[in-house]
């Protein structure tokens, strides 16, 4: 036991996360959008109201904007921010890959290596993943992205 | 008399793991301890584990971002990792933990009370048992019914014991909403033949409950090989502390089906005028959960799984075929239930003449010999083959054939007491 | 800064009972257990009370003749009656063992569910809580309202975390069948005035239900003083083993209003169409109850008797208002919840400038410092007071002033992390 | 009685008792009577069923006859037979006193000194008391006649 006995913080904490935290990208909601949705972390509080604006559709639709406001830890702000960063401008189908790799790091309890090619200032979160009571925290925003991008594309069908 | 019969476990070995079983009573007598059906007893590793458990990790789980929560939280969810794999279930999300076996059976006749469509249970809709029930799997349905509107129907027995499943197309019809059924009887050791039952009702589309309290602790369960909905059992009848049980359930039900108990951790966010709820197994979890109780079920099964539980099921086989034709051989003793070892569990049910069960087991007791006497919780069996009560022994994976010679040998002295 | 206020327990010696509180974390820091609120540690005594039961006496209680389950049911029976002691019930028949409060408040919940009149809740009648109640005592009247009809009202709160009872007279009224209420927040740290909810309840004929799961632990606590109709708390906040809690209930209103959980132990005679119920406490107590989860409560009472449920209070008073001053005096932070001693509890939650107490937890985990960060289970007081979560440090009798500072010296050192 | 039993269980099982539970008195339930009860005990299935015939009103009352039949242990077959004799014939105020008396030697936990002229053979039954799993059975047959008794009573008001 003692999962993270004699960690360091700073794994955590590492210096890209609080710099994102202290300076979120792309924050506040913004005009114009496709959807939004309202995520919560039942176990900690945290929120998150997100919104996606795509353009095309199927193969072809792209992450024109990502817009969010909420309330939550510096992990769960530090990460939406990253979050955005990562998907606006790609196409839907390559930003999902990048949500892919994110998850996995994150389920990963420590042991993935970090793709930092795909992932860039995401790989800072690396050392979440040791935290389990966290790793919701780092992934509230992905997950409502994920949810409104998948929403908006069905929407579509 | 042999005992060295073949499939037993190195008891020896064994029994030096359960500090209870070197107890002596009433000047020196060894403890024959005879009464597993009722509750098991716990080796060493299991209070090992739960010493462990509050001497070093004690804290309330989930929501905590301190070593101390994070490490309870890992080791109680790890004890559903456990239990998962332990019945094979495809989920570990599908094992909810309960306090005993009868809480996680009222669980579902509760969720069933409240149900909607297609599960909703009313007037006009039928629930099936069977005549050998423990209570715990009775009176829930019976309040089910009563609250509802549905009714009951039960399968009847069979002059040896057995479920008399001749006319299942009466008794499991289109109406049927729900079929509870135990895997092996307390009372009488049967084991049931649930395929049929299971077939039958997944059929017409009611639900399989089975109660696996007197299996789960002694033979390899898998309840995917079950095809049932749901499977209750109980942690204090398998090694493991008492307040802990478990309700092994599909997904897609617990999911669709209403919550039971409301409160802390079953919840996703509350307001005053309205809730939403965690996805299962969380949606079932109101409250602190028994935490070290969950630990120390974790710890049983790594016992048991070290064992291996197609051995202990062996050990048990060759128990009970030696116990059963020990016993035909007491003079006066009838046994209830099946009396040979097929299809059958390591309880043995019996009459001892025109001596009362309270009597047979008080003079048993005198000789250390610790059997239960009763109705066991399934009056209805005792009606069923006009006994007012029975005298069971059980056994377990530390139960030895000098213990079945020690019942038989003080069966002879109860006889001469009251002769 | 004095560590002698008056009233301090002896806590050099009591610490010494607790193995948990002597282990370091995060290369060698000392464990500052501060979440005491959520779960309490374990005294050595009652793990000893544990392994004895395990090892010595364990057994199946009720309907045994042998020796161990004797002696099984007078440890489980002689726990109730300590708990009855403990809280000045009139008859040990009125203490009901569950495995928790949640389960203690979804019973009374439920019993209401089915009842008859006069108790009958439905469509027309209310069902009165408060906005300070921890999701247990919120959940469980959401889905009677739910379920039968009734409607479901609340008092609010006052700015500085009371219960704003101006509008009594409205809020309870003919209408009202049931008024849950909590004995002392989880959250705010605040003591409610009883007497009067009490009053006005029973002037217009309304059952009363206390939630003193962070009452028993911590203050001496009479049931009949109190002249509510139910009360429940749970062990693990009191030194006791998971898995056990207690509802306490007039015997009268037991008597009358219909079962919960079905099921062995709770029954007088069954057959297949029909069942009695036995006597209470054992009509609530389906199955096999947490024995061996008494049995420590059963010694955690002991435990707290010997120390004296009065000397508990003052010395958790006394740190208390230590804390609140020392707490007050750091910049930045702000109290959730009454900022004095007066009518408190030992809970204490705050907001720390803008940071998520996420984070405030997380770095103070890092010292070596537990305390607890989320809504607490009470999300409608987090509503209330405008904030997503607090950080909460709850204190018990081996709390120390020296730990207050530790926490103290915690937040400066958060402060500069993420400054 | 078998030579190897040690002292506590000869204690509970006095020849007094079992020559009464193998020849049980006033058994088998006969008319005329006033009232009949059935009493259960859930614990172990023990039953009675059982007839009271009352002979006068209040004070005056007299226990003319006590008759019953049921399945029970040793104990509580024997305690029905003693107790049968010790009532019969009595006022039904002195027979309730014997039961009370009785009553108080169950509860003692082998504590109490049995008053030999009241109880009679019911002495007995003092080891019994050291039982507690065997009380409910020596009190069955007592506990159902002043069931019995008591209906009868309210019925004469
Ligand atoms: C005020 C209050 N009520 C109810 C509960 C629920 O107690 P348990 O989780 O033991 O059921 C708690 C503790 O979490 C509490 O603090
Ligand atoms: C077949 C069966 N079902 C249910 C139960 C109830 O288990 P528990 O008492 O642990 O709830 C038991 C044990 O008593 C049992 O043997």
């Amino acid at each position: 036991m003692g999962a993270n006995a004699g960690m360091k913080l700073d794994s955590m904490y590492q210096e890209i996360i609080l710099d994102h935290y202290r300076n979120p990208h792309h924050k506040g909601l913004r005009d114009p959008f496709d959807t939004e949705v309202h995520h919560v972390n039942p176990t900690c509080g945290d929120e998150v109201t997100l919104r996606v604006k795509l353009d095309g559709t199927g193969a072809d639709a792209k992450v024109v904007d990502v817009s969010y406001e909420g309330h939550g830890c510096s992990i769960s702000q530090a990460s939406a921010s990253v979050m955005t960063d990562l998907v606006i401008g790609r196409t839907v189908v390559d930003a999902l890959k990048v949500q892919e790799e994110f998850l996995h790091l994150m389920q990963s309890k420590g042991q993935a290596e970090p793709d930092e090619d795909v992932l860039e200032d995401a790989v800072a979160f690396a050392g979440v993943s040791k935290f389990p009571a966290r790793v919701k925290c780092a992934l509230l925003g992905w997950m409502a992205w994920r949810d409104a991008t998948t929403q908006v594309m069905e929407g579509q069908k | 008399m042999t005992h060295t019969l073949p499939g037993l476990l190195d008891t020896d070995a064994i029994r030096k793991d359960f500090p209870v079983l070197s107890r002596t009573l009433h000047d020196g007598k060894p403890l024959v301890y005879l009464d597993n059906a009722a509750t098991s007893q716990k080796p060493k590793q299991v209070l090992d584990a739960l010493n462990r458990y509050y001497e070093m990790h004690n804290a309330n789980v989930h929501r905590g971002v301190h070593v101390l929560a994070e490490e309870a939280t890992a080791l109680y969810e790890g004890a559903r990792d456990k239990v998962a794999e332990f019945i094979n279930a495809p989920s570990r999300d599908e094992v909810v933990f309960t306090k005993n076996s009868s809480e996680a059976l009222n669980l579902v006749a509760n969720m069933l009370t409240w149900a909607d469509e297609p599960f909703r249970v009313g007037p006009g809709s039928d629930v099936v048992i069977t005549e050998m029930e423990h209570h715990s799997n009775i009176v829930p349905w019976q309040l089910l019914c009563q609250r509802t509107g549905a009714k009951l129907k039960w399968f009847g027995l069979t002059d040896d014991g057995r479920l008399d499943l001749s006319n299942i197309e009466q008794v499991i019809t289109e109406e049927t909403k729900v079929v509870s059924v135990v895997h092996t009887s307390n009372i009488l050791g049967t084991v049931n033949p649930l395929d049929a039952i299971v077939r039958r009702a997944h059929d017409v589309g009611a639900l399989v409950v089975v109660d696996a309290s007197q299996a789960a602790p002694h033979v390899p369960l898998d309840v995917q090989a079950l095809e049932a909905d749901f499977v209750a059992f109980t942690g204090h009848k398998m090694l493991a502390p008492t307040g802990i049980g478990v309700l092994w359930g599909r997904l897609g039900l617990l999911e669709e089906l209403p919550p039971f108990l409301g409160g802390g951790e079953m919840i996703e966010t509350v307001t005053m005028s309205a809730s939403t709820y965690a996805p299962a197994p969380h949606k079932f979890e109101a409250g602190t959960p028994p935490i070290a109780q969950a630990v120390g079920l974790g710890a049983a099964i790594d016992y048991l799984n070290a064992i291996g539980m197609d051995k202990v099921a062996a050990h048990e086989h060759a128990l009970t075929a030696y116990a059963i034709d020990a016993l035909k051989s007491v003079e006066g003793l009838e046994i209830i239930g099946p009396d040979t070892a097929l299809d059958r569990g390591a309880a043995i049910s019996f009459k001892f003449g025109d001596l009362h069960p309270h009597d047979v087991g008080q003079v048993l007791d005198e000789q250390g010999i610790a059997v239960r006497v009763g109705h066991h919780c399934a009056r209805p069996v005792c009606l069923r083959y006009g006994v007012p009560a029975t005298t069971r022994a059980s056994f377990y994976l530390y139960s030895t054939p000098g213990e079945v010679d020690a019942l038989v040998a003080g069966l002879e002295h109860v006889r001469g007491f009251f002769g």
